[in-house]
């Protein structure tokens, strides 16, 4: 049996020294969530464990003139209880809410949640729909990526091994703007999502649709930014036919698998469901956002 | 003689026969009797089936009382979760 | 093999204890400090039979390593009641009848005090969400939740 | 003192109310022992290698790697235990067979199904445990399998069993076949029911095994001295069955096993049959260190239980006045790798609720690859009925006849002839039905879209072997010792509680114990519904042979005749009319000096427990339908059940509330699902999806009370009913919602969105 050791450092250098140190192969361990059941699974067996949960810079939360920046391992049960940003982003905090139970909550967290890249990763389409980008510390420094470009397929992303998911930034929003995050699942709770879709938009004085951004998560290999379904709200009220378009372009964006959580055709047709729903909150906030 | 019936998922190990009179006393002597008439019987008996003597379910009850006017019917035995 | 060596506090107590770097909170608190009170019915925090607090934190203690548990507070079943009394919750969890088999039973209770420490008047509805992360496969949950909202009243000595 | 155990309707202090359970307090603070809360010094774990395949021969195990590894003290495999012949023997559900028993819980010849026991290892850690089941080597020949049973039951499918030829039909077919048996209840003229009828009604159905879902995952630990003795811990519905299964396949003698029963985190038929414990004591017999073996829920859900699924067919024939004329039912249940399914006792319940005249139900026992089927909750009824009651249900919407009129004029009563051979004693299903029929719920006004539905239940209860022992103290406190062990509904209160009531002292006085199959004779496993009916009895004829025994002692000290005392409010005194006087005796004051005149004083019942009175079940369920993802949402439902007595009101609405909710699980969202590699590909609890508590809304009861005559408080037993009506009711509801029929279970949401969108294809 090989030994595995952990490390909680306190500083990002810290930790990039650690995964940059060599042949080892290491896991970044944030909420553990996933990381637990896997290596107990015998899925993952890491030699290496880089507790992240030490270094301020992934477990904060703050305000930049009205954008947010939220440290990867910020467990969810933080973001869902901070006085601010379920009122700026409620869609993005939706999606948080359903990762897993309370229990989970209190450890899972949205870095982990994006690294771990399941299909059906319950804050990534809200996250995706909000335009968030991901911060990343490697060994040759810094660089942002649209969350939308980071998860690349099931269990795999677009980091390096020796890089670091560091934070979130959650882009200011204009007036008149709102999200929401809709899932399916047979049970109301402790599930998987089957389908989930994410709606965010922004309307005009008029209280038309003037930008809108759409992604589904479980109906591919990765979350989708679908730009058709947010094309057929731009320009409407976001009512009657233009959430019917919105529901045909987001199940037409489609391309799922049958497994044991649900069929292709389910799937495809309660896509557009969930989207026509979430775009329907979306627009309550907005308006509500005024 | 104790009018014994049985249960149509015995039929087959009786070439159909469906009921007869004994002459018993008790349960075990049932199954004695069924068992020499109907060898191919014996198997399930004692462990699969429960008797029912005038109207009460009796399982593994081999002294249990036949008398000589008894209605006796042999069904499968009952258990539960 | 090399083992950490982590000091926390349990139920109020500073505690000691040597642990492989896989071994889970649940297998610390179990098999090295022997407090069985909090159960594993899944070990992937599906069912919340492990439930535990950590620094005020409800969590699954089989989906933390016990090396995490570093300088921690965590609280159990074991530390539930106060001295000779039992907590208004375990009590009420008896006169309502709200457990059968009761391996599920800690988890709840635990997960039930996390609720009403941060919502002390919660309607059933969001006792029924705050719990879904406690499988009962014995009550069908009605007279838990009864339990825990009669333990709410109490509490707040309405 | 009646010698007779019948029904006195007599004032009662103690049952009939709600104290607080002896066991509730060490469970609400954690210090309740479960199998796996048991340790001992220097203990090994013990691990299991499994299956990966659903069908193979095995060709030849290398274990000398796994040996080789440093902590690992000893592997078992099949060569570490005898073969057996055929041999059968009563376990919980149905009749067992050792040649099978021995096979499933080590794989001889060939693995059976994913999950299946190859080999076990006891070594110094759980690591160390895993590490050596990766160097076992296990040759195999993958063999082609079959899960699905209508695959199964075809000419030339994959065989499970080479040598097994379908029983129960003559003459002895010359072909091998997964069908075990073959079972056939007859009653009338099928036929001539049929051509009676104005409204024939024929549908198919299917279900998928379900688990029973326990929170506590199997877990024992056992310890063999090296002159072959041998103590187990263990999570068991029935120590005294386990004690005997062990020594059967280890050949030993039962008494050099001491099994003590722990507390039991759920059992509902899953924890009627061994699994690990011969394998711990094996191991333990080859280091003589204790072996703990605690399964991950993956093992529980890939090698123990699940209950059966099933294809079934249902047809049915009334008059347009609502009679029912005929009916009948065939149905093919799956009984996992060995044969042994519940199909025998889903075939009575399948109508017995109903007064009918012509009745033909054929069921078929067919192996699969799939683990062996375990008892659960009413073992097959709710499968049957789920096809019975919608069928019911539909004949009543063609007549227009309300559906719970309807089962009222077919109804049985005390009399009715069924079809599997007695005729039924006093029941009370008329009585619930009518109850059900003025509940609010019943007539409550039902929102636009949203659909109601009823259903009903029918489940024998049994009594069995069962043994107590009821000791009295020196002070006058009693310790009841139970055999039945306490499968969490609370028995130890119901039974503390009857036996309070027979001595005429206070509940508190008598302290029930679970005890370990040494201190009693032989008590079945707790199943059947049998804890409190069965148990119950044992406990009451211990304390009257204790009431007995204190008269005697009384009369013997205050010198009088024995037909001068009576035993009343927990007193000997002198009898009514008997003209002596003397001084009464307490029972406190008849212990205290028992010692010295005689020994002390225990009641004894070693009897085999007759009389079982059937229970009768009516649900009621309101559903919401969403018409674009097929989601069901349970938005009221109604348990109403003749339990003959609730001895403990709560606990037994307990039963009913816990029931239902196992029973909408599995309605809606429970199954096992299958890779085409035969592989399970949900073993677990998040994608295995049981009812949470946010899932589910309050479940209203009505207990019922139409007493056992066989009892002497009327018990009939409650436990198992409830999950009976469930899957039917819903299903009657989503057709009152949406109009569309679902016969298949899970009534999941891709299944009722395709249904919907089937049908309003259909009616375009």
């Amino acid at each position: 049996m090989s030994e595995m050791r952990y490390e909680a450092p306190r500083t990002l250098e810290a930790a990039l020294a650690l995964l940059a140190a060599g042949n080892v192969k290491a896991k970044i361990l944030a909420g553990g969530t996933d990381l637990l059941i896997q290596m107990r699974a015998g899925r993952a067996e890491p030699e290496l464990l880089v507790d992240v949960k030490g270094i301020p810079e992934l477990t904060s939360i703050s305000e930049e003139g009205g954008a947010y920046r939220v440290g990867a391992a910020v467990p969810c049960m933080q973001l869902i209880e901070h006085p601010r940003l379920a009122m700026t982003w409620p869609g993005v905090i939706d999606g948080v809410k359903l990762i897993g139970s309370i229990q989970v909550k209190g450890r899972a967290t949205m870095g982990g949640n994006l690294c771990n890249a399941s299909p059906a990763a319950d804050s990534v389409p809200g996250l995706i729909a909000a335009n968030a980008r991901a911060s990343i510390a490697g060994p040759r420094g810094r660089r942002e990526v649209a969350v939308a470009e980071l998860a690349v397929g099931p269990g795999r992303t677009a980091l390096a091994p020796e890089e670091i998911l560091v934070s979130f930034l959650l882009p200011r929003r204009p007036p008149r703007s709102g999200d929401a995050y809709l899932r399916f699942t047979p049970r109301t709770e402790m599930d998987i999502a089957v389908v989930g879709a994410a709606v965010n938009l922004t309307l005009d004085a008029q209280g038309a649709c003037s930008e809108a951004r759409v992604s589904l998560g479980a109906v591919a290999e990765r979350a989708l930014l679908v730009p058709e379904a947010a094309a057929a709200l731009v320009g409407s009220r976001v009512e009657g036919a233009a959430l019917e378009r919105l529901a045909a372009a987001a199940s037409a964006a489609c391309r799922p698998i049958d497994d044991k959580r649900g069929t292709r055709e389910f799937r495809i047709k309660v896509a557009g469901v969930m989207a026509r729903r979430a775009a329907a909150i979306a627009l309550e906030r907005a308006r509500r956002a005024g | 003689m104790a009018r014994i019936t049985l249960a149509s998922h015995l039929f087959p190990y009786t070439g159909g026969v469906r009921g007869l009179e004994l002459d018993v006393a008790n349960v075990r002597q049932m199954f004695a009797a069924l068992a020499e008439r109907y060898p191919d019987l014996q198997g399930h008996l004692e462990n699969e089936v429960a008797v029912v003597i005038d109207g009460e379910v009796y399982q593994d009850a081999l002294l249990q009382t036949i008398a000589a006017d008894s209605e006796v019917i042999l069904i499968p035995k009952i258990a539960g979760g | 093999m090399a083992r950490h060596h982590v000091t926390a506090t349990v139920n109020g107590e500073a505690v000691e204890f040597l642990c492989e770097t896989q071994q889970t909170l649940l297998e610390v608190l179990r098999d090295e400090l022997r407090l069985t009170g909090t159960k594993e019915g899944c070990g992937t925090g599906d069912c919340g039979a492990c439930s535990v607090t950590v620094d005020g934190r409800l969590l699954c203690s089989c989906l933390m390593l016990g090396v995490e548990a570093q300088g921690k507070a965590i609280r159990t079943i074991e530390g539930m009641a106060g001295g000779e009394k039992l907590h208004p919750l375990q009590r009420k969890f008896l006169e309502h009848a709200a457990l059968q088999c009761g391996v599920c039973t800690p988890g709840i209770l635990i997960a039930a005090r996390s609720l009403l420490e941060s919502n002390p008047d919660p309607s059933e509805a969001e006792v029924r969400y705050w719990l879904a992360g406690n499988l009962c496969r014995c009550t069908g949950y009605q007279k838990i939740v009864e339990a825990v909202l009669d333990a709410a009243r109490e509490m707040r000595g309405a | 003192m009646s010698a007779s155990t019948k029904y006195e309707d007599k004032p009662l202090r103690i049952v009939g109310t709600r104290p607080l359970r002896p066991d509730g307090v060490d469970k609400v603070t954690g210090r309740a022992r479960y199998a796996a809360d048991y340790n001992l010094p220097g203990q090994l774990i013990g691990k299991v290698l499994r299956s990966p395949h659903a069908h193979a021969r095995i060709r030849s195990i290398d274990v000398s790697a796994a040996l080789a590894l440093p902590g690992v003290k000893a592997v078992v495999t099949r060569d570490d235990f005898p073969d057996m012949p055929v041999e059968y023997a009563a376990a919980g559900e149905l009749t067992i067979n050792y040649r099978d028993v021995t096979r499933n819980m080590m794989a001889r010849e060939k693995v059976l199904y994913d999950g299946h026991p190859v080999a076990a290892v006891a070594a110094t850690s759980e690591s160390a445990a895993r590490a050596a089941l990766k160097l076992i080597k296990v040759d195999y020949e993958v063999l082609p399998h079959v899960i699905d049973v209508r695959e199964a039951m075809q000419p030339g499918a994959p065989l499970l069993h080479e040598e097994q030829y379908t029983a129960g039909v003559s003459p002895r077919p010359g072909q091998p076949s997964n069908i075990a048996k073959r079972i056939e209840f007859k009653l009338g003229d099928i036929e001539a029911g049929f051509r009676a009828a104005d409204l024939v009604i024929e549908r198919e159905f299917n279900t998928k095994p379900v688990h029973q879902g326990y929170i506590e995952p199997q877990a024992c630990l056992a310890s063999c001295t090296e002159d072959g003795q041998v103590e187990l811990w263990t999570s068991t519905q029935g120590a005294f069955t386990y004690r005997e299964q062990c020594a059967r396949v280890l050949q030993m003698d039962v008494s050099r096993i001491r099994v003590t029963p722990t507390e039991i985190g759920g059992g509902f038929g899953g924890k009627n049959n061994i699994y690990s414990e011969p394998l711990a004591i094996a191991l333990s017999r080859k280091t003589h260190r204790p072996v703990k073996m605690v399964m991950t829920r993956e093992e529980v859900f890939r090698a123990t239980g699940p209950t059966s699924g099933a294809n079934i067919r249902i047809k049915m024939g009334c008059t347009r006045n609502g009679r029912i004329t005929a009916a009948q039912a065939v149905l093919n249940f799956q009984s996992g790798a060995f044969p042994g399914s519940s199909v025998p006792m889903a075939a009575m319940c399948t109508f017995t609720r109903y007064d009918l005249e012509n009745v033909h139900v054929v069921g078929h026992d067919v192996t699969v690859n799939r683990p062996k089927v375990a008892a659960y909750r009413a073992p097959g009824a709710p499968i049957s009925v789920f096809g019975a009651e919608s069928v019911i249900d539909e004949m009543a919407k063609k007549l227009g006849i309300d559906p719970i009129d309807f089962r009222l004029k077919n109804a049985a009563t005390q009399g009715t002839q069924t079809y599997y051979g007695p005729k039924l004693g006093v029941i009370g299903y008329i009585e619930t039905l009518e109850r059900a029929k003025a509940h609010p719920h019943y007539s409550a006004p039902l929102a636009p879209g949203r659909g109601r539905g009823v259903s009903s239940g029918f489940w024998f209860n049994i009594g069995n072997e069962t043994c107590s022992t009821l000791n009295i103290g020196e002070d006058g406190s009693v310790t009841l010792l139970m055999g039945t062990v306490d499968v969490a509904g609370g028995s130890r209160a119901a039974m503390a509680m009857m036996v309070a009531e027979e001595l005429g002292i206070p509940m508190d006085k008598v302290k029930p114990v679970v005890a370990d199959p040494s201190a009693l004779g032989f008590n079945f496993v707790t199943a059947g519904s049998r804890g409190t009916f069965a148990g119950g009895m044992a406990a009451v004829v211990a304390a009257r042979d204790a009431v007995e025994k204190l008269r005697r002692r009384a009369a013997k000290i205050r010198e009088v005749p024995l037909e001068a005392v009576a035993w009343k409010d927990g007193r000997a005194q002198p009898a009514e009319g008997c003209g002596v006087q003397f001084a009464p005796m307490t029972l406190a004051e008849i212990a205290k000096v028992a010692g010295k005149t005689g020994g002390s004083i225990a009641g004894h019942a070693e009897i085999n427990v007759q009389g079982a009175g059937p229970g009768f079940g009516v649900h009621i369920v309101d559903v919401d339908v969403d018409r674009e993802t097929g989601l069901v949402k349970i938005l009221r439902y109604t348990v109403l059940q003749d339990v003959g007595k609730a001895v403990h009101p709560a606990y037994v609405e307990g039963q009913l509330q816990g029931g239902a909710v196992q029973g909408i699980g599995w309605a809606l969202n429970e199954e096992y699902v299958y890779g085409a590699d035969g592989v399970l590909q949900n073993p677990g609890f998040l994608d295995y999806r049981v009812p949470v508590a946010s899932d589910v809304p309050s479940i209203d009861t009505v207990i019922v009370e139409v007493p056992n005559p066989n009892h002497p408080y009327g018990v009939r037993g409650c436990g198992e009913v409830p999950i009976i009506p469930p899957m039917s009711a819903i299903a009657n509801a989503i057709e009152s919602a949406t109009g569309v029929r679902l016969c298949d279970q899970p009534m999941s949401p891709p299944r009722v969105l395709q249904a919907i969108g089937k049908a309003a294809g259909a009616g375009n």
